[in-house]
Order: structure tokens, then C-alpha cells, then sequence
């Protein structure tokens, strides 16, 4: 390999040897396709007619108005399928067509990147097969049927916490069986490398396009950068561009869940420890014996106990500031995005926006832009439910 | 102390008979029982063995030995609790290589040198990191070193020529080959894929005096002389030993010493039987 | 009033006196926010920042093989909200806005133009309250869950067919006793004038941008350009910017129901007769009474006994030929697009879709612009429902 | 023949009295019932008749007329049977004014010249299309004058002093004030729109002859003597009417006559209320 992919000591590669083929070949091939002119043209003419990009910012001027500081939401809830997830799907599975693989396997936590690697899937006439928890399929039942119509096939996993972890866990064990043929479709910049490096590569648009955009319209840069972090690729996406921007303070927003003192969380930057989960070093949530633990939270994407370890990177050397929101607060600002500025945010985003509204309760004359990674229509049953458990 | 995997390899050898290696996780179904069948391998003379520790997401791992690591964890049995059963396993033989099969986040959890060390004074003789490729084995190396114990890696049928080199600069005990694509568990073979594997062998021995065994999916006596066949020293069977151990019927140590016996009965040569397509 | 607002004998206003200070009103209004430099250049800023316009055109490659031809889709399913709906409810709010009122009321179908206006109501601070036919109800309830989170009241309209048409005469009741506070939002180029012409005001962008991107694309026009009609406004928005390209096809494509042989059908443009409905003078599916009767279209948006005057016009001129599609051509459009091209298509857009089809099936090297009016996710529920019935 | 209404309105004038036009749906809830209404209506002395043909989408209605619509359209009861119900009724009294309530729609559907031949063969004095304003009256107007039939037009509490001429320049028989915003209905009259309309009353009778008559929630006697306080010649009232014959007990006929002889008793100035807040 080219390359160990670490950020600090966090990422490389460990998995069980059969993978480890796929895994030298897919960095030769990626840094083979980072230079390829003809096939970047094709990748960001795909981003602009097929997705949709670039992508706007948009001053919210109610929000802005109701929390006394300047707003500006990235809309990557306009990327075509909802999400950011758009960006990384296309991306890969034209790599994958690249290497000559016929078929794409994928996790899915929320259902959005099962949702863009079922739209990538078609538009590259890849056989598509999604591996999702049991729990996950109900809570986001309606972006299972996007996939299938399609024509993804999508595997409910029973194993384990029946959630994220579980799927990827899944989607390992599919790979190291299928690995001459298939391309493992990673959905966030986590996994072992080069995959997060992959990921984020497909995912810097966000901020390349955000910070163009902010200085277009400002001349100046925000002060806040904020992104939600489930595995952690909607927020590198965005943190990219700015980090060498040291004025522009940048946080990553963690599900708190019922509260980081509670056992009910997905905050592992906050309270998880280096450990090695899905190929990579980086933190967990674990206990002493190093068995994985249950992430929580009501947004299915950030329920993950583990995360792409250049966040862990970042976080250590202080770049980025790691804060945490709970489903409450959560849902309580995807009520208020909707009624104030008739955008409905993913479950995933309003952990963002939320910290946003904090920042804003304590300062004054700050301008903060938030990744609105995803739209929320697919939480609309989980957001109705958990307001009746109330 | 000599090197056991070395010793009994050499036995082996010069009995012109090959190892027959049985995986059973640490624990399960539950502490006695887990001591009463790595007994049992021992009394029906197996060549060494094979213990893993359960972990909550065993990625190479086929559905029977994942549901086996989450009925362990679930019954609270520790990684404490695992190296006091190897320290019982190695009170009943002296002289049986002990290997422990791990996931990274295992080691990572106790510390490498702390885990080696245990694993040292508990009598194992190698350690088999499931997620831990060659590439990043500087990490345990030196408390392998340190502490004596043999690390043990994987090969894999898609495993490149070049990459041999760098698996056998680390590589003690003997060496896994992973007999076909996929996880663990109980699957028929596939002779084409069996085929492909002589020649991967062959380029192996060349560059190395390492016995080779063969693992996943090996599971009845067919199983093993199609490895045999291809030419390895071993095989490794661990599924389908958990399959009865689950069934949990009163003869359950009759039938593993059944199911070893005739395993056994192929590795000693006193049957062989023709390859299945 | 400036202007009858005919497009030949079609259109007018026929309304009760109650209203007619309304439209002389809205009238007066729109033509000075015509040339209002500063709410024009609002409006652009919204379309761009907040709903996300440009929309590409996208060249459907696969559909284009499949198809034997040239197929380009224009993107107006990545309008925010999901359907070109947007366009017109964040106009018209606008111009609600500065007319001083304070409500705005709307009839929907489909639930796009109920979702763009509860959207634009929350925008905008305005109290918003949608008018929706019972059965619509239940076969776009998603939609309803939006407009209601957005805080929109959605009134179930239990009169009539209790669908579209319905919803209309209740919005239209609804402003005649509180004409004076509220703005009716029309959500498409139907009802008395000003309304036909305001809706096409806030629509044309489809066309004008479809045109200049085909243009920058390809240098020459399309053969075909194609649009579905329910109401007429995504068809008319796309249209108006080709009327004078004499060589470009035009082709609006009506829901043809369970067949224009049957008496379940929208087509009113091909089986319909000239009447007046809704304030305006039009075709609509009446009997020899004169009594309206129920349209009928798998698609709810286009489930509308009556249709644009302009359009009758067109129709009448022999600018744009209209045809229809029937429910299981749609539904069966509206599979191929998702699994050709990853792209879920609206019910009412895989109407336009399949017509193209078809003219592929007839014709050689042409190229085909398809107006694909809106996003398919809210009918998905309905897809699957039709899929079992068959 | 002279103008049926010019006839009746001077008739009241003279009288002092105030027209009470009640207003029916022609075929509901069926034909023959229809027609004993309207003959009671014509028995209890109403000034002039409001008969209205139903349409499937009455946007200037409120739910009960909606519902005798849709009633009478699922009766399959046709513009024909109506016209032939007006005919009969016109056999009943040969003087009392006979106005016809329609949309547009229905005009359009038999053709405007035939549909206004068609209502004067009938014995049709007046046509108010509820939505057809003034400013497209020219459609049928050549029809109406062609066969000397009334346009009635409606005014309402909004339009504006530059609109009245419009719409007196088109209109005959009376002019149908539209008393409050919203469509037809029973609801309770506030006296602050009752107040406002005065000014409009007044402004209007500057500027013509015709009578004034105030319909749309004018349900009971005090609505009667709210309107006639703002000074207009005669009031319409309609769902109340349709209520009653919904209803539909033995006594139907006999409480439509004891309603009638109330709003007529106000009208006539035998009673006199106070305004209600
Ligand atoms: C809308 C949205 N935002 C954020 C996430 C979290 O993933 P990541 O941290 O990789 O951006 C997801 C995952 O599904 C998502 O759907
Ligand atoms: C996606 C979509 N397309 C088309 C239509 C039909 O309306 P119109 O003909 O006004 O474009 C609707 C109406 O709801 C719609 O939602």
C-alpha cells in the first residue's frame, strides 16, 4: 500500500486478511481516479445534472432573527435522495465500475445512503444489495422502499444491536465472501483505509462549495462551523475547506441521546475510548472487556458507536470541537426549522441546528453555518412517535 | 522452554501424520462445560488447539460462532475468566500448543503488553489476530517478542505473491490458511476453489518450513481430505464443534470425541477418502 | 381591471361579485410586482438560495439507450419541497406579502402545492391553511404530516368527489367570506384571472432555464418538448419559453385514467368541453347538464376535471398537441425510471415520461426534453397499493 | 306585458311594504314536493320567486344548498324537468315575479340563447348568474334582451364605488345585495357589517331606481328587520327555507307557511324589532 492512512494513530487498516486485495487495490485505483481528468469530469458532471450541486447556502432570516446571530444553512437536503450521502455514492460507484466490479454492497443506518447507493446502483447498472438493522427498517421504513423500488434488495440484519454497527458488520462479512466482484460501498468516512480517505474526498464538496459561497455573499468567513457527526462524512465534507481557517471555530455535533450520563447515547468522541471497530483504530463505545456497545439515538445515522478516526485526530490536536445534543433537543429543533423557515431537517441535521441555537443563547454577533446534511421527510413517523412517547 | 507448535509439528511429522486443530470459544456455552470440552479434545488427542475469545462484532465469523461470542458476552463471562480457564487447559497437558483467536479491540482493551503477558503466563503459545494484518503487526510484535509467543497469521486465496513475503516476516506457529472465500461456518466446498488453492500452497512452502493449516469451513471428514489433498499440514475446525456443543444433548462429549476421532482417523492416514466434487 | 385575461375565448373571471375587489386587486398588484426591481430580485434570491434553483437538465443515459433516443429530464423534482410547486407558492406569498394579508389559503391534490404553501407560509409568517379532498387525504397522508409540521391546518374536504375540484370550491368558499385578510394561492394556471397569468409568471423559469441549459448543451433545440397537465402549471412554465421555437414539438400529456374510452379518465384537453368552472372559461368533463364530473387519475395532482384556459387555447391553435397516458402506463414509467436511472419520478411527472416513451417507440434521433415536475416519494404508498390491486 | 317586477315592487311601494323573495331549489327534494313548496310559497303571499337550478360545484354556497344540489343532480332531476317545473309554477300565478338563480356553467352547457328562450317560454322574469360579474355580462346580454328577461346582478359589501356603475349599467329587476361576506347560509348577522352596508345602500339608491334586496344568511325575522333598517326594498332568504324542507315531517308545508307569514309580517311592518347586537 501507498499509504497507512492514519490521522495520528487513528484509522489504518485491520481487517482479516481476504480483504486485504480489495483494500490495495481500491487505493490504487482511487489514487489512480483523484487524477483521472476524464473520469472527474464525469463525477462533478454527474454532481451538477444528476444531484444537483452545487448546493445553496441560505440565510435563514427567521431562524437568524429568533436566535439574535447570523444563520446560514448548507442545503445538502436539496442533493438529489435527501442527503449528503449523494456525493460519496456517486462517487464510489463510478470507481466501482472503474475497477470492473458488477455489484455494490452498502450499510445503511437512516436508510439515506441505502437510498443513494440504490440511486447510484441503477444510474451505473450495478447489482445493489443494502444491509440494514431490523431496527432501523422500521424506523425508517420509507427510504427501505425507495431502495427497493429501485431495485436495491435490502437485507434486514437480526444480529447484535439490529442497528448501524450491525449492518456494516453485515456488509463485512457479504464483502469478504464476494470481495473479487463486489464493491464495498462505505457510507461514511469511517471504515478501514482507504476508505475514509475515499469518502471524504467525495464529500469535500460540501465545504469547498460552503466556503466559496459564504465569502461570496459576506466577504468574510463565519465563526461557527457546525456538522452533525454520525460516522463522521457530511461533517469532514464541510470542516475540509475550513481547516485551515483557524479563525473559523469548528464543531462537530454527537447524538446525546437521553443524555451523555445516561447509558443511551452515540457521543463516542465524547465519551468513548481508542479502541478497534469495522477495520479501523479509532474511539468506541466499549466496555472494559472491549465488547462494542450499543450506540442510541432517535436519528438512526448517528447511532453508531464508533467514527471516522480523523475526527478522533482533530479532536486531539484541538481543531475541532466535539459537543453533544440529545433526541430531545433534536426533535424540539426540527419542529422549530420546520415552523420557522418551512425546511424540514433530517433527525440527523437538527443535532446541528440544535447546538447552533446553544451557541447562539450565548453569544452575540456570530455568524454560524450549519451543514444541513439531509431533509427530514423520512422522520416523520419516528419525530410523531417519539412525541406521543412524551 | 521449546516451542510447542514447533515440537508437536515435528511429531507430527515424523509420524507422517497431520494436525488436526479444533476451535472452541472460551466459555460457551458456559464455564465448565467450555473446561469439559477443550478436555475432552485433549483426551481424544487432538494435535493442539484453538480457543477464541467472544467478541461483540466478529466480522470473519459465520452465524454459528457469532451467536456462540454473543451468548458468552451475555453471560457475563470476562476476558479474566478466559485466561483462567486457558491457565486450567494447560494444568491437564504440558505440552499441547495452545493458540488464542482474537479480535484486535480485545488485545487493544487490556493493553498489548498486559495481554500478552497473561497470555504467556496462562501457557499459550500463540496468538491469531483475526483483524490485525501483517501491514500494522509492529503493534503487537514487540510484546509478542517480549513474552515469547508465536503471532499467527491468515492467508487467504486471494492473498498476492507479494504480500506472502510480508505475512511470513511475521509469521510464528504455524500458518492459517483460510481454505476459501468468506466466514467461518459450515458450508460444502467447492472442489474448483480447493484446485486454486494447491498452487497457492505450493508457492507458501517454497519460502517457508511454517506448517500451513486450513481453516473455515471445515467441518467433516470430506472437508479435510480435500485439504489434505492440496497438501497442507492441518486443518482447523471450529463450527461445526460448536453446532454440537449447541445441540447440547447428554453425549455431547461423546460426540465430539467421535466427530475428532474420525477427524483424526483422516490426519493419520489410516483413511482416505476420494475427493467430492 | 387592466385586462380580461383571455387567452383566446378561454379564461376571464367568473367569479361572485364578493371576490371580484380581490382579483381587481391581485391584478393591480401583480402587474406592479412585475416590474418591481426590488421584490423581483427577492424572488430570484429565494428561488436560487432557498429553493434551490437553477434546476439542471439532466441527460438520462440509460433511459436515452433504453429508449433508442435522446431523453433529457428536467430536474424540478430537486425544487425544494419536491415539485415545481415551490416556484409559484414562494411567488405568490411574496405577492401576498406585500398586499399587506396576513393568511393565505390553498386547494391541493397531489399535497405539493399544500406542502410549497405551508413551506412558504412558514417563510413568510403567514397563517396557512390548505383545503384537501378526503380521498387525497389518504393517498398523499405524507404530505399532509408535512404541511402539518410545518404548521399548516389542513381541512379534509368531505363535499363532492373530494378531491381536487373539491378542495377548490372549499378554498374559494373559504375566500369569499375572508377576502379581505387573505390571499387564495392558487397552485396552478387555472381559475379567473389575474390567476392563470400570475402562476405562469412564477413558472416560466422552468422553461427559460430548460432552455438555456438544452441550448449551452447542445447547441440546438429539442424536438419534443413534453410536460404532464394536471392544472397546466408546470406544463405552461415550461412551455411559454419554446412557443416561439416553431420547430420544437410541444406535448402535454393528461391523465388518461383507466382509458379515454372509459369514464374514468382527467383527460379534459381530448374528451373534455368548453365550460366554465372554478372563475374561469375552460374545457372541462362535463354532462349535458353542464354538471361536472369526477375526474379520475392514479395521480392525484392530476385527478382535475377542468384545466387552464391557456392551454385550450394552445390546444385550439395547434401549438401543443395534448394527449394521455393511462394510470398503468404511468405507474409502470414510474418503475422504469426509478430502476434505469435512480430517479423516482412523481406519478403526475411518469405521465410526460411514458408519452415520451412511446414517441421514442415511433421515432428516430430525436431529442426529447421531459419536464419531470416533481419527486415520487410521496407515492409510494399509492404505487405499491395499484401494484397489488392488478 | 309590463315587467313583472317593476310591476311588483310599485305594487309594494304603494303598499309600504317590503319584498320577502324566498328563494327554492328547483327539483329538490324531489319534483313534486318542489312544486308544493313554491305553490305555498306563492299561497303565503311571498313578494317574488327565487328558484335556483342546482350545479355540482355552488362555490357562492354554503353546505345545505350544496347539499340540495347534490341531492337533486343524484335525482336525476334535469334542467329540463326544471324548466318544466318553472312552467307549472308560472300556471299557479301569472304575476308574481319569477327569478331564476344559476352558474354559469349551466347557461353555457344549453347554450346561452337557448337557455334564456328556454326561461322565457317558462315564464322567467329575471337571471341571476351567481358567478358572472358584470364585466362579462356581455355574453348573454344580447340573449336576455333578446327574449326581455332581467340580468339580476349581485352587489356586495366589498365592491367598490367604481364598480356600482359597472354594474348598474347592466342590471334589471333588483339588485341582490350580498348582506355579508361568505357564501349562503345561516349564520348569526354582526351589526357592525350590518352598519357598513347602510352607506353602500344609500350610495347605490343615489344612483338608480331599481330596488335593493338583501339575500345570503337572512334566516329569521330579526335578520329581516336588521336589513330593512338599512333601507333596502326587500329581502331573499334561502337556507332556512331548505332546512325546514330537509326536515321533511308531516307539517312541512304548514311551517314554511308560518315562516313565510313571519318574514312577511316584518316586512309589512306589522311587526317591528330591535336590532340585535
Ligand atoms: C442526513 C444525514 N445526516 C448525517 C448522517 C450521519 O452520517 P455522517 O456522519 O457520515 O455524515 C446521516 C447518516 O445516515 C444522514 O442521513
Ligand atoms: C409533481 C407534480 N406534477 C404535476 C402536477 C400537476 O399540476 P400542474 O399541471 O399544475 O403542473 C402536480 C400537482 O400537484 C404535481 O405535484
Amino acid at each position: 500500500m501507498m499509504n497507512t492512512g492514519r490521522y495520528g494513530q487513528y484509522g489504518g487498516i485491520y481487517v482479516p486478511e481476504t480483504l486485504m486485495p480489495a483494500l490495495v487495490q481500491l487505493e490504487r485505483e482511487f489514487l489512480k481516479f483523484k487524477t483521472d481528468e476524464e473520469n472527474n469530469f464525469y463525477y462533478r458532471e454527474l454532481l451538477a445534472n444528476y444531484a444537483g450541486r452545487p448546493t445553496p447556502i441560505y440565510y435563514a432570516a427567521n431562524l437568524s432573527k429568533n436566535w439574535g446571530n447570523s444563520i446560514y444553512l448548507k442545503r445538502e437536503d436539496l442533493v438529489h435522495g435527501g442527503a449528503h450521502k449523494t456525493n460519496n455514492a456517486i462517487g464510489q460507484a463510478l470507481l466501482a465500475k472503474v475497477m470492473g466490479k458488477t455489484r455494490i454492497i452498502a450499510e445503511t443506518g437512516a436508510g439515506q445512503h441505502g437510498v443513494a447507493c440504490a440511486m447510484a446502483g441503477a444510474l451505473f447498472g450495478l447489482k445493489t444489495e443494502i444491509y440494514m438493522g431490523e431496527i432501523d427498517i422500521l424506523r425508517q421504513n420509507m427510504n427501505v422502499q425507495r431502495m427497493e423500488l429501485m431495485g436495491a434488495k435490502v437485507h434486514a440484519v437480526k444480529t447484535g444491536s439490529r442497528t448501524l454497527k450491525d449492518a456494516i458488520n453485515e456488509a463485512l462479512r457479504d464483502w469478504i465472501k464476494n470481495v473479487e466482484h463486489t464493491h464495498y460501498l462505505l457510507g461514511t468516512a469511517a471504515g478501514p483505509h482507504p476508505f475514509p480517505s475515499i469518502v471524504k474526498f467525495f464529500q469535500q464538496v460540501i465545504g469547498e462549495e460552503a466556503r466559496a459561497q459564504v465569502l461570496l455573499k459576506n466577504k468574510i468567513l463565519p465563526d461557527y462551523v457546525i456538522a452533525c457527526v454520525g460516522g463522521g462524512s457530511n461533517a469532514i465534507g464541510m470542516f475540509s475547506a475550513f481547516l485551515d481557517d483557524r479563525q473559523v471555530k469548528l464543531v462537530g455535533v454527537e447524538a446525546g441521546g437521553e443524555g451523555l450520563d445516561s447509558s443511551k447515547h452515540g457521543a463516542v468522541l465524547n465519551k468513548g475510548t481508542v479502541g478497534c471497530l469495522h477495520g479501523m483504530k479509532s474511539k468506541v463505545l466499549q466496555n472494559e472487556d472491549g465488547q462494542i456497545q450499543e450506540a442510541h439515538s432517535i436519528s438512526a445515522g448517528l447511532d453508531y458507536p464508533s467514527v471516522g478516526p480523523e475526527h478522533v485526530y482533530l479532536q486531539e490536536i484541538g481543531r475541532v470541537e466535539y459537543t453533544a445534543i440529545t433526541d430531545k433537543e433534536a426533535v424540539q429543533t426540527y419542529y422549530e426549522l420546520a415552523q420557522s423557515e418551512g425546511i424540514i431537517p433530517a433527525l440527523e441535521s437538527s443535532h446541528a441546528l440544535a447546538y447552533a441555537k446553544h451557541l447562539c443563547e450565548q453569544n452575540k454577533n456570530i455568524s454560524v453555518l450549519i451543514n444541513l446534511s439531509g431533509r427530514g421527510d423520512k422522520d416523520l413517523a419516528e419525530v410523531e412517535k417519539y412525541g406521543q412517547s412524551l | 522452554m521449546d516451542n510447542r507448535y514447533k515440537k508437536r509439528f515435528e511429531q507430527l511429522n515424523i509420524q507422517n501424520r497431520k494436525a488436526v486443530i479444533p476451535y472452541s470459544m472460551l466459555g460457551f456455552p458456559n464455564s465448565q462445560q467450555s473446561y469439559e470440552i477443550i478436555r475432552q479434545m485433549i483426551k481424544s488427542g487432538v494435535s493442539a488447539l484453538e480457543l477464541g475469545f467472544a467478541f461483540s462484532d466478529p466480522v470473519a465469523d459465520g452465524p454459528i460462532i457469532q451467536n456462540a461470542s454473543y451468548k458468552t458476552i451475555a453471560s457475563n463471562f470476562s476476558v479474566v475468566n478466559a485466561f483462567d480457564l486457558i491457565a486450567d487447559v494447560r494444568k491437564i497437558d504440558e505440552d499441547i500448543p495452545i493458540g488464542v483467536l482474537v479480535y484486535f479491540n480485545t488485545v487493544l482493551s487490556q493493553g498489548i503488553d498486559k495481554f500478552f503477558k497473561k497470555a504467556k503466563e496462562c501457557g499459550v503459545d500463540g496468538v491469531l489476530i483475526a483483524d490485525l494484518p501483517p501491514e500494522n503487526s509492529m503493534e503487537v510484535q514487540p510484546a509478542a517478542l517480549k513474552h515469547g509467543i508465536d503471532l499467527i497469521f491468515l492467508l487467504s486465496p486471494l492473498t498476492a505473491t507479494n504480500r506472502i513475503k510480508t505475512i511470513l516476516a511475521h509469521a510464528g506457529g504455524f500458518l492459517y490458511l483460510v481454505s476459501r472465500l468468506g466466514v467461518t461456518g459450515i458450508t460444502e466446498r467447492n472442489a474448483i476453489d480447493d484446485l486454486s488453492l494447491t498452487s497457492l500452497v505450493k508457492t507458501v512452502q517454497e519460502q517457508t518450513t511454517l506448517p500451513i493449516c486450513a481453516g473455515f469451513g471445515i467441518s467433516n471428514p470430506n472437508d479435510v481430505q480435500a485439504m489434505l489433498n492440496i497438501g497442507v499440514d492441518g486443518i482447523i475446525t471450529g463450527s461445526r464443534l460448536i453446532e454440537i456443543v449447541q445441540n447440547d444433548n447428554r453425549e455431547m462429549l461423546e460426540q465430539l470425541d467421535e466427530f475428532f476421532n474420525d477427524m483424526l482417523a483422516v490426519c493419520a492416514g489410516h483413511r482416505t477418502l476420494p475427493l467430492l466434487k
